[in-house]
């Protein structure tokens, strides 16, 4: 490591935004992924890797990526929930990477929720 | 302790011993430079060992306090000067165990081996056998559904049975209750027990 | 750079690491591996998070889960169930006693939930043996602000605003510690840490070493500027070796980044510090015994006067700080002293 | 300074001085077990502790300092009671034995418990129990005493700079111990013992002796060193038990090394020693002798304490090979006495003859005026076997074999009166004793052929020198003598001294000087009136038990030396005081260490009887001290004074005692005629002479302990003929083995062609060559030429 100026500390600093906002709970938009033998078996597993790519892409620091288990609509599988903080949370079904992209843009970047994937508004919220 | 920590204890804990705890660890630690530290800690160390081992006496609270105070006006730094407060504040908060300790010769907490017996109350136990299976020196036998029973001479009062019977059966009384009898297995009736308590 | 959707913060505390933190981790690994998790899942190990009992004990994040007394066979199970399907392992929450269901996060446990931490403000969030870590937390930006924009005046007098008092036991006011060494002349003065931690059943300044061994180095550097001195000392007794071992780590890091040594931050201001070890007498956790310790004698007490603030180690000026006392001066330095005051305890 | 009371009392102490020194010095006891004004303050016994008005806590005096308004009280109720405490838990572990402990009396733990102890004990606690650590010579410890005041452990390490002691251990279970518990390593300062305030450390001589009580305590000045630190005597019944320093008394202040504590032990034994052999033997048994290198007060000092102590007058010096001869000589043939020369006497002589001597070399200064005299004119006639830096500056060069100069005196004598060179009249007037006629009928035989024959000279060398010695207006004739030379002795001088007297010259044409610098004031101080001297005390019998030597080497200095070694370790008591360990001093059984001359002051006479201040230019090395100390001390063991306390006193005593100038003796001048006899002749078995001469960079075997003048001339030569060095095989700077009928040494071979075929010449000056184990005594100075062979080692 090269010596550090106040500068560096601050590169730094931002550097590990991504990691620390997943640790301290200083995230904006939550996006939680359901992955119950349904949600996996219908493609909940590339849904995720794309909805993590995007973020990757976009080098977006303030957004995590968390799974839980079946929703209890294996019908409509996969689906995700996207909670934008002091927000109500949404659902979004029968998912795959196209939409994600769309959602990703409009609903957890833009804060625009996109209606024609949603499911439903103000469901309960995961762990 | 000198760093202003908190130690939590219950009604488990022997207060006597607990002072004696501590005057281990603080005898063994001091440095040897000061008088009433290297002499004055290991004295009350070895004052209250008597008191736990059952050869304290009436004067023994006073002399304790007396010595105490001289140590922490007289050490030369922190250690001695702090070294006794486990026993003032022990005296001063259940300074009654201490009397138990050195009158009655009687651990109330069960901790001071030499100054207490463990004996099962008839009516009030079960025969669940917990107190059977965690008995390490196989202490206590007792068939399933009646009273249990602990041979005295084979008992090192080692409370694990007192501490995992459901129903309070088992009682801690004073070594002294148990004199002359201790080659039989014993049970206590609840007579006896209810006088004591 | 990669990204991870989740952290495990596993503890690594002499506590969790004697009930088997290593073992557990190297399951872990081998399970995420095998389920293609090893980079969406990342391991951070870290320092003590004061729940020793019930160690392994790991906390999981985003979700906040908290994990006790893992056990090597109940990894797979878990990875599956919470890496993979997102469904809490429940088996292995804590649960009060004389309760039946779990307490899944740990901010609802009652033993962290009224937890408000300053000192450990690190504890369990940061891997303790990367810097980067501890600066992404803020860090060093305390010591940047002492060295840059302060005077020595002007530190001690936050320090003393702020009213914060020696943590090692006696309690006495910091700021007036370090405002008497400040004024006695001497071109070598000594800055002292007391990791020497010695009363039975007592390891707050042992979790803050092991958790956050930076913090009390930022707080060092900040007295010694303070106080004018240019070196330092961190008795650590040697019982405590991964504290040792994590403070020699990262007095490494610092030296390597240019926060210990000369010209620290451009501000013309040196400070070498380096580690010595007690052999384990609790009589040198006492100021001057620890300061005949450093200087290779028999640790005794002497009498005072002289005050270590005028003659300490080696005869020269010197202040020795409790560890939890220095943790918490980079907070007053940023934060300011009615920060730190209106959230003082009570002495 | 700062104002303060001290249980009422106003008192004024200055800024730094702590509670406890205020109090001390304004009268104000407080009791104390680990204080040592010495030491820096250490707060362990915590008996010091004290109240402060306004303060909660105690304060422990010996560490607090001193504040202006301080009001201090030392002994309230509350104190007394903890001093109380204190000393209830010291007493809980140390024994009770103190029927049987030599603190008893003294101690500071028996007096202060005595003062706040009380009757009944609440903690009865078993005693320590470890045996007493006593495999140290002279310290024991018994740590079962020890109450861990650390001042002994402190004294050590802070004040002595040893720090053979330390705290072992922590706690309860902490011991005063040896570095490592090894056995004590120390200086055996006895600092330790002295400060010790229990019995814990003790002196082991002492042990048992007597109770405290029962000593008697004088003060006396240590002897063994220039600082003259006080001792307290414990003495009983006369006997000196032991010696102690105390605070406060002396120049010491307490302070004393191993030498002033336990040296006693060597006084004593040498006190005790010899009185048992003048007891058994008689005063005539034991002997003394001085030394040139002492001053003249150390001299007069050994000769005091022999006459008015021990009642012997067996004193001498070695002066007795050189200077003593010189003077006997003196005496019978001018009726004198206080030979002394003058360093001018060669300026303005007309003539003047050296015979077998360079005073060049030995009297460098003296032999400069020689030369100038030369340059100036006079005749330089130098009769010598050696080439010689005089020999190549002379007039004419006699070369004459080693050792014959009386004959070539004689030769010189029979010549002019041959030839009437001389005043018959006034010579044959000169017959009180023996006379003219008796020197002419001793001459008859010293024709100019015999003398010839013996000295290697040619008829016309010999005439021509007489002729020119005897024509000349003014002369001088100079013989060194030594005890380090061998080819002369009273025989020469008495035939130099008829050659005087045959010219009709004063009593200062002959000129033999004192060989050091403090040779002349050393045989006027002690050999004078002596009853045995050095031939009577080492070669004639062996009537003497014990000898005194101060600053004397005789084992390397005196002649024969398996004799002289044989002599001193058959005494009963052999004591050596000098500067360093010499060959002597390792048969002694007492070694004083003495100051050198410039660690002392002093006087010293010269060659020309003047005598001259020495003043201390160094101080004295380690634990030496002058030598008169010592003897004054010695004295004062043995229960007499010298009646002199210093210098100046000694001085005045040698102004009336001795007059230095020369004697009231009527001059009467005789002739001594003298034989020239042989030395040992050369033989087959042993064919060469061996000369011993002095040489320039040396002087005694002393100079050879300088590192410098080593560097110059650092190893004995055996200077050998370049003919005789093919003859034997001996290349230059080899070893070779020289042999003697007295015995052999080793020395490394230097050809020369200033040496004389059929010599050799040797230094006596190093003693390591131990030259002296060839020579043999003789009675008239010198040893004497003797043979000696020589072979190579290979």
């Amino acid at each position: 490591m090269p010596r550090l100026t106040i500068d560096d500390l601050q590169k730094i600093k931002e550097k590990y935004k991504a990691e620390f906002s997943l640790r301290e709970g200083g995230y904006r938009a939550k996006v939680t992924v359901h992955m119950g033998t349904c949600g996996i078996a219908a493609g909940a597993r590339s849904v995720m890797t794309a909805m993590m790519d995007e973020i990757a892409n976009a080098n977006v620091k303030d957004v995590i990526v968390t799974t839980s288990g079946c929703a209890g609509l294996c019908a409509r599988e996969p689906m995700i929930t996207v909670e934008i903080i002091n927000q109500a949370p949404i659902k979004y079904c029968d998912l795959n990477e196209g939409k994600i992209k769309e959602i990703f843009k409009e609903h957890v970047i833009g804060g625009n929720p996109v209606e024609k994937y949603a499911l439903v508004a103000g469901c309960e919220t995961t762990y | 302790m000198g760093s202003g920590g908190m130690v939590v204890m219950d009604d488990n804990n022997c207060m006597v011993s607990t002072a004696k705890f501590f005057l281990e660890f603080t005898a063994d630690e001091s440095c040897g430079k000061c008088v009433p530290c290297r002499i004055g800690t290991r004295i009350l160390l070895d004052m209250l060992t008597d008191i736990t081992e059952g050869r304290g006496n009436e004067k023994d609270i006073e002399t304790l306090e007396d010595l105490s105070r001289d140590i922490i006006s007289a050490s030369l730094c922190g250690l001695g000067q702090t070294a006794p407060n486990p026993v003032l504040t022990t005296i001063k908060y259940f300074r009654d165990e201490y009397e138990s300790h050195i009158k009655d010769k009687w651990c109330k907490a069960g901790v001071c081996r030499d100054l207490c017996t463990f004996l099962i109350d008839e009516q009030l136990c079960k025969g669940c056998g917990a107190c059977l299976r965690v008995c390490s020196s196989k202490a206590i036998t007792g068939e399933k559904k009646k009273p249990h029973r602990i041979a005295q001479d084979i008992c090192v009062r080692c409370r694990s049975c007192y501490e995992t019977c459901k129903f309070d059966s088992i009682k801690i009384l004073p070594a002294s209750a148990m004199e002359g009898k201790t080659k039989k297995l014993l049970t206590v009736n609840s007579e006896l027990s209810t006088k004591i308590w | 750079m990669e990204r991870f959707r989740a952290n495990v913060m596993l503890c690594a505390g002499t506590g969790c690491v004697a009930s088997g933190t290593m073992k557990v981790k190297a399951a872990l690994q081998d399970e995420l591996k095998k389920r293609g998790l090893e980079n969406e899942i990342k391991i951070v190990l870290t320092g003590c998070n004061g729940y020793c009992a019930k160690g392994p004990v790991m906390s999981v994040y985003p979700d906040d889960i908290f994990y006790q007394a893992l056990t090597v066979e109940e990894i797979p199970k878990l990875v599956e169930e919470h890496f993979l399907k997102g469904r809490p392992c429940q088996k292995l929450m804590f649960k009060e006693p004389e309760e039946k269901s779990p307490v899944p996060l740990m901010k609802d446990i009652p033993f962290f939930k009224y937890q408000v931490l300053r000192v450990l403000r690190n504890k369990g969030l940061i891997d303790p043996e990367k810097i980067e870590e501890y600066i992404a937390r803020d860090g060093y930006q305390a010591a940047a602000k002492a060295l840059t924009q302060m005077t020595s005046q002007e530190i001690i007098q936050v320090m003393k605003n702020s009213g914060i008092r020696g943590r090692g036991g006696a309690g006495f006011p910091t700021g007036m510690k370090w405002e008497f060494c400040s004024k006695v002349p001497s071109d070598v003065k000594y800055m002292l840490c007391n990791g020497d931690e010695g009363d039975p059943g007592a390891f707050m300044d042992r979790s803050v070493m092991e958790a956050d061994p930076h913090a009390v180095i930022e707080g060092m550097i900040i007295g010694a500027k303070a106080i004018g001195a240019h070196n330092g000392y961190l008795y650590v007794r040697a019982e405590y070796p991964l504290a040792v071992k994590r403070l020699q780590l990262a007095i490494g890091q610092c030296y390597e980044a240019g926060l210990l040594g000369k010209n620290i931050f451009d501000s013309g201001f040196d400070f070498d510090l380096e580690i010595y070890q007690g052999a384990g007498a609790f009589v040198c956790g006492e100021e001057t015994a620890l300061m005949r310790s450093i200087e290779g004698k028999r640790g005794m007490p002497r009498p005072r006067p002289p005050f270590p603030a005028h003659k300490g180690l080696w005869n020269k000026p010197s202040v020795l700080n409790n560890v939890e006392t220095l943790a918490q001066v980079p907070l007053i330095i940023l934060n300011g002293a009615d920060w730190y005051k209106s959230r003082r305890m009570h002495h | 300074m700062v104002e303060l009371t001290i249980n009422d009392k106003k008192i004024q102490a200055a800024k730094g001085t702590t509670i406890l020194e205020a109090a001390l010095k304004n009268g104000i006891k407080i009791p104390n077990l680990c204080y040592d004004k010495r030491l820096s303050p250490y707060g362990a016994c915590r008996l010091c502790v004290v109240e402060v008005e306004g303060q909660p806590r105690l304060f422990a005096s010996c560490s607090s300092p001193v504040a202006a308004g301080m009001a201090v009280k030392t002994n309230t109720p509350k104190l007394r009671k903890i001093r109380q405490t204190i000393i209830e838990l010291m007493l809980v572990h140390h024994p009770l034995d103190c029927p049987v402990c030599d603190k008893a009396g003294e101690c500071d733990l028996q007096d202060i418990a005595y003062e706040y102890g009380k009757p009944e004990a609440r903690f009865i606690r078993h005693r320590k129990k470890a045996p007493p650590d006593v495999r140290g010579p002279l310290i024991e410890l018994t740590s079962n005493r020890c109450i861990l005041c650390g001042k002994c452990v402190r004294i050590c390490d802070e004040y002595q700079g040893r720090g053979a002691l330390g705290l072992i251990g922590r706690g309860f279970s902490t011991v005063v111990q040896p570095a490592f518990g090894e056995i004590l390593e120390c200086d055996y300062c006895g600092q330790c013992v002295d400060t010790c305030p229990t019995g814990a450390l003790l002196s082991k001589p002492y042990k048992f002796k007597a109770r405290a009580w029962l000593l008697e305590e004088k003060d006396t000045v240590c002897p063994f060193c220039g600082c003259g630190c006080t001792l307290t005597l414990g003495i009983r019944e006369g006997e000196i038990l032991r010696s102690i320093g105390k605070e406060n008394r002396g120049v010491s202040n307490g302070n004393l090394c191993g030498r002033g504590r336990f040296g006693d032990e060597a006084l004593n034994y040498i006190a005790d020693k010899l009185k048992a052999v003048s007891g058994r033997y008689g005063a005539s048994a034991i002997g003394a002798i001085g030394s040139h290198r002492c001053t003249n007060e150390d001299n007069y000092a050994l000769q005091k304490f022999m006459r008015n102590v021990i009642g012997s007058n067996n004193i001498d010096s070695s002066a007795a090979f050189g200077y003593a001869v010189a003077e006997k000589a003196w005496e019978k043939a001018f009726g004198q006495k206080d030979h002394r020369i003058s360093l001018q006497s060669p300026l303005n002589k007309d003539a003047i003859l050296i015979l077998e001597s360079d005073p060049s070399i030995t009297h460098p200064v003296f032999g400069l005026n020689i030369l100038r005299a030369k340059r100036e004119g006079a005749c330089l006639i130098v009769a010598d076997s050696r080439d010689t830096k005089l020999t190549r500056h002379s007039s004419q060069w006699l070369r004459i074999k080693p050792g014959t100069g009386l004959a070539l005196l004689n030769g010189i004598m029979k010549v002019i009166i041959d030839k009437g060179l001389f005043d018959r009249e006034k010579a044959s007037s000169r017959n009180i004793g023996t006379g003219f006629s008796s020197l002419e009928l001793t001459l008859k035989d010293y024709t100019p052929g015999v003398v010839c024959r013996v000295t290697g000279l040619t008829e016309e060398e010999l005439a021509a020198a007489a002729e020119k010695y005897a024509g000349a207006k003014k002369r001088m004739l100079s013989v060194t003598l030594s005890i380090t030379e061998n080819n002369k002795s009273l025989d020469i001088l008495l035939a130099a001294a008829n050659l005087v007297l045959l010219l009709g010259d004063s009593a200062d044409a002959l000129q033999v000087p004192a060989e050091y610098s403090n040779t002349f004031g050393a045989y006027h101080m002690i050999t004078q009136n002596s009853d045995k001297g050095i031939s009577e005390m080492f070669y004639d019998s062996d009537s003497l038990k014990a000898l005194y030597i101060m600053g004397e080497d005789p084992a390397i200095n005196f002649p024969d030396s398996s004799k002289i070694i044989s002599r001193l370790s058959s005494l009963e008591l052999l004591v050596v005081q000098d500067i360093a360990l010499t060959e002597t001093a390792k048969s002694a059984h007492v070694v004083l260490p003495a100051s050198g001359w410039a660690e002392k002051d002093g006087t010293f006479t010269n060659t020309e009887g003047i005598t001259q201040k020495i003043y201390k230019a160094v101080s004295p090395t380690g634990k030496s001290l002058p030598d008169w100390q010592i003897l004054r001390n010695l004295a004062l063991t043995m229960g007499k004074d010298l009646g002199f306390r210093n210098l100046d006193d000694i001085t005045k005593e040698i102004n009336s005692a001795f007059s230095l100038q020369p004697s009231a003796l009527s001059p009467q001048p005789c002739f001594n005629p003298v034989h020239y006899t042989t030395g040992e002749e050369p033989d087959s078995e042993y064919p060469l002479t061996m000369v011993i001469r002095d040489i320039l960079q040396h002087s005694g075997s002393m100079s050879t302990r300088s590192k410098s003048l080593d560097l110059v001339v650092s190893e004995a030569l055996l200077e050998i003929n370049e003919e005789d060095a093919r003859k034997y095989g001996i290349p230059d700077q080899s070893h070779v083995k020289v042999s003697s009928r007295q015995g052999a040494v080793y020395l490394k071979a230097a050809v020369s062609d200033e040496i004389p075929e059929g010599a050799v010449f040797v230094s006596p000056h190093f003693p390591h060559a131990k030259i002296n184990t060839l020579t043999r005594f003789s009675a008239n100075g010198g040893s004497g030429i003797i043979a000696v062979k020589i072979e190579s080692v290979k």
